[in-house]
């Protein structure tokens, strides 16, 4: 399975030797990894709880990478989301992408972490010093996701 | 029967993380299930109101208001996400 | 050091974990990895010797990291570039950018890239069934760096 | 004296990874320098003829034909790079 929500924590380097996978058609792997940060809006971030809508969420990310693999050539795909409680400085999410050429392996990593942060149902409540709060959209997230055009 | 699911704000603030009931009467879209939820009035009628930012999504699929919505159908409501 | 040119391998996970170091500040890390293909210009690739200017390639290095770095807010810049002999499947080169948010890591790790591969004085020598040839640069790098605009 | 440096394929095509060598008279610049390596004739002039693709380097920084040579300079010829 190349999409995957999980508790667990992943292995950046385990998940990129895994997606070129001695293919040596692979010239190029593209791979982003998102982290908790101890900041959010100007507020002290202590942890974050991370829920999903099991189903529609895997759903989502397959539909997803679907649509970067019609876009560009692309050789191997994986997106790890975790989901639960999470402390400053934790990894949240895993996006690899191996290509012949670094154009298309950037082009596609960043279309997958432009999606998935507004097509795929995840949400995000934060513990502050003010109590726990639902973290907002971004507008900023929006733009970014209709860069690339279509309807997503 | 449908399904009706929520989540994040919208499970906290229904105080339940859905329903099964059966597809009320005349109710054929998203629009209209909305409308029959606001319908209840209190919380339901606070964060489903018109101009609240909320997402639906009918079997799993990202829906719209005009989305059809049939017995046995999974029908959730939650905000917009947040994940990444 | 952040930028090295070396004939050992090196470890994507190791990097990008030194480049995140625990600062609860940075929220992405994108990162890139080239790799030996077996394939160039439709002709099989058996190896290829990396040459470089000792010296001046530290020198090119550092200076694109110091540019990106005037671009955009960085907390972590990483690039190596192996030399010598390396086969297909072998890593050749990586970059990784830390930083507060993603757009601005995936846009000075392309960066990084796309001006290593026209300013940094490397060269590529590839052994093939019908001899040994000096890869010839391509116009298509040159396109790459120049819509990033300045004169590099 | 200065010294002159050669890499990849005109380094091969030299037979020689550079030279050191007096700053030549009249000599003042990348330009100069260059039209007085392919006076030599040979592999020199063909490989440094107008029109062919080299990049040269004065004391480590990309030059240009009107960049100054003077005496000390390490000035480097090479072809268009093809790392990453």
């Amino acid at each position: 399975m190349s999409v995957q929500v999980q508790a667990e924590d992943f292995d950046l380097g385990a998940e990129v030797r895994a997606a070129h996978a001695g293919c040596l058609r692979v010239g190029a792997v593209a791979s982003f990894v998102g982290y908790v940060r101890d900041l959010n809006e100007g507020d002290e971030v202590r942890d974050l709880v991370l829920e999903h809508y099991p189903g529609m969420t895997e759903r989502a990310l397959e539909r997803i990478e679907a649509q970067a693999r019609e876009r560009w050539t692309l050789d191997a795909v994986r997106v790890i989301h975790r989901v639960g409680r999470l402390a400053p400085g934790q990894q949240i999410v895993l996006v690899v992408v191996a290509s012949a050429h670094r154009g298309e392996a950037f082009a596609a990593c960043e279309f997958l972490m432009d999606y998935l942060k507004t097509q795929a149902p995840f949400w995000k409540k934060e513990q502050t010093p003010a109590g726990a709060r639902w973290v907002e959209a971004r507008s900023s997230d929006d733009a970014a996701a209709q860069r690339w055009g279509g309807n997503g | 029967m449908i399904r009706i699911a929520y989540f994040a704000r919208l499970r906290e603030a229904f105080g339940t993380d859905g329903e099964q009931c059966p597809l009320p009467a005349g109710v054929a879209d998203v629009a209209a299930l909305t409308q029959w939820l606001c319908g209840r009035g209190g919380a339901f009628a606070a964060e489903l109101a018109a101009g609240r930012a909320f997402r639906v999504a009918v079997n799993l699929d990202m829906a719209d208001a005009a989305t059809l919505v049939r017995d046995g159908d999974e029908v959730a409501f939650f905000p917009p996400v947040t994940g990444g």
